[in-house]
């Protein structure tokens, strides 16, 4: 688990750079991921859970809930694009799929 | 998401980390429907044993959260896809 | 609460594997340890803070909370081994006790 | 937790492990504190002072917190406990 | 935060650390901003496209949090350089 | 802020110990720090949303949030250290400013 500290380790092939960078988008695609299922189950579920399974309503709700959160997540991503190319550079604004 | 710009050694590597993510993703999956469930079940602490009623909370709360947890990702993968395929006909 | 169940057979100097294992296992009993003082907090003790000692009803409340967290605990584990089960091999799924 | 399976040179690797984790838990816990306090005891900002009503209340509240925890910690050992020896009773 | 004291190579060690964290505190910001800004704006599931209205609250609260955090971390950095200096003055 | 006091002596290379408290200091204020943003906007912009800009009072509510973080922060620190030194060498607990 030490992701930190930079152990270079003088393998051939593995770039370390490289790797890194890959790790951090799974961890971003991760966190987002359980952002959106803790989102939509707030936003759809009831927590009277009365029955086991999902109703119409709640399945329904749930894919407009998860396209929705998409849309957010590209409009905010665009945004903070926008702020980071006025502010300079911007290399590290170009992540949101 | 996408490796395919990594070298075969890079490749092994990661394949190793997604596996360890994936477990402690489960385990933190795991704390936190206890902890979903808990919240939304259990408010009476005149007794120290779970009711029936508040099992069966406990129950379908976790039976719902799974079934839940499931759409969602079948619908960000397939959100997923459509912004790849979005981002190739770009390039 | 052996989260992460399995004998380890003997070996000679330091696994890597097993270590992790073991380090995942902590990091595991922490998150639980967190949220059940996190979760006791918020349904027993009062957010007045009028005195600085635990009084008497919010002390049982407490012993009663972590009580019914730990069943809460173990249903949702034995819940989620048997849908591995069901699922296939289930071998992920072995950690409640 | 049970780490009697290991070996001398990983039960050492374990305690440097733990008490590296037992530092960052105090600090995780320290800023937690901080935030549940000030998120209880204030809310009144015409003002950039803490009031003697709000100073109390913080304190109270890192009183009980810490109290709450050691209970919690207490009860959570005897539950571990009970755990174990069923499970051992089992095989 | 002082790191004054370190050698130059535990400096250079440390630049490559706050370097690699910044660009995490950077994606979790991303995130946390898209979490917050969708609970707050978006309340209506009988569409799956955004609303012109929850664009714009979308967009209102992207700005805003920027900037209020911008403000945050300049009122931060003035607080903490008061504090490093009252701790040099007991000194 | 210096969370983890106490200047340490020169030494010649990497000092892993000493890297690690570094880091964990910088752990410590970042957390800190997201949880200060967090509790301020809570506290001080309104979630309507209506415009881009903070206006006048939300500025002022969070200059006066943020110092107000900061001497709860002292406080607790100050509690913690003496709760530290009354259970013995209270070796841990030195770390607030």
């Amino acid at each position: 688990m030490s992701f930190l500290g930079g152990g270079s380790k003088p393998g051939a092939a593995v770039n370390s750079d490289r790797m890194e960078m890959a790790v951090q988008e799974l961890d971003m695609i991760t966190d987002v991921f359980n952002r959106l299922v803790s989102s939509c189950h707030n936003k759809c579920v009831s927590p009277r859970y009365a029955e086991p399974d999902l109703n119409k309503g709640e399945s329904v709700c749930i894919d407009r809930c998860v396209a929705k959160f998409f849309e957010v997540n590209k409009k905010v991503g665009e945004k903070l694009q926008s702020v980071g190319n006025a502010a300079g550079g911007g290399g590290a604004f170009g992540m949101q799929s | 998401m996408d490796f395919s710009q990594l070298n075969p050694a890079e490749q092994a590597h990661m394949s190793k980390v997604i596996e360890k993510k994936q477990m402690q993703d489960f385990l933190r999956m795991y704390s936190n429907l206890v902890e979903r469930c808990f919240n939304s079940c259990c408010n009476d602490f005149t007794s120290k044993a779970l009711s029936s009623k508040e099992e069966t909370c406990v129950m379908n709360c976790t039976d719902k959260f799974l079934k839940h947890s499931e759409r969602v990702g079948a619908r960000f993968a397939e959100q997923n896809a459509d912004a790849m395929n979005a981002q190739q006909q770009k390039f």
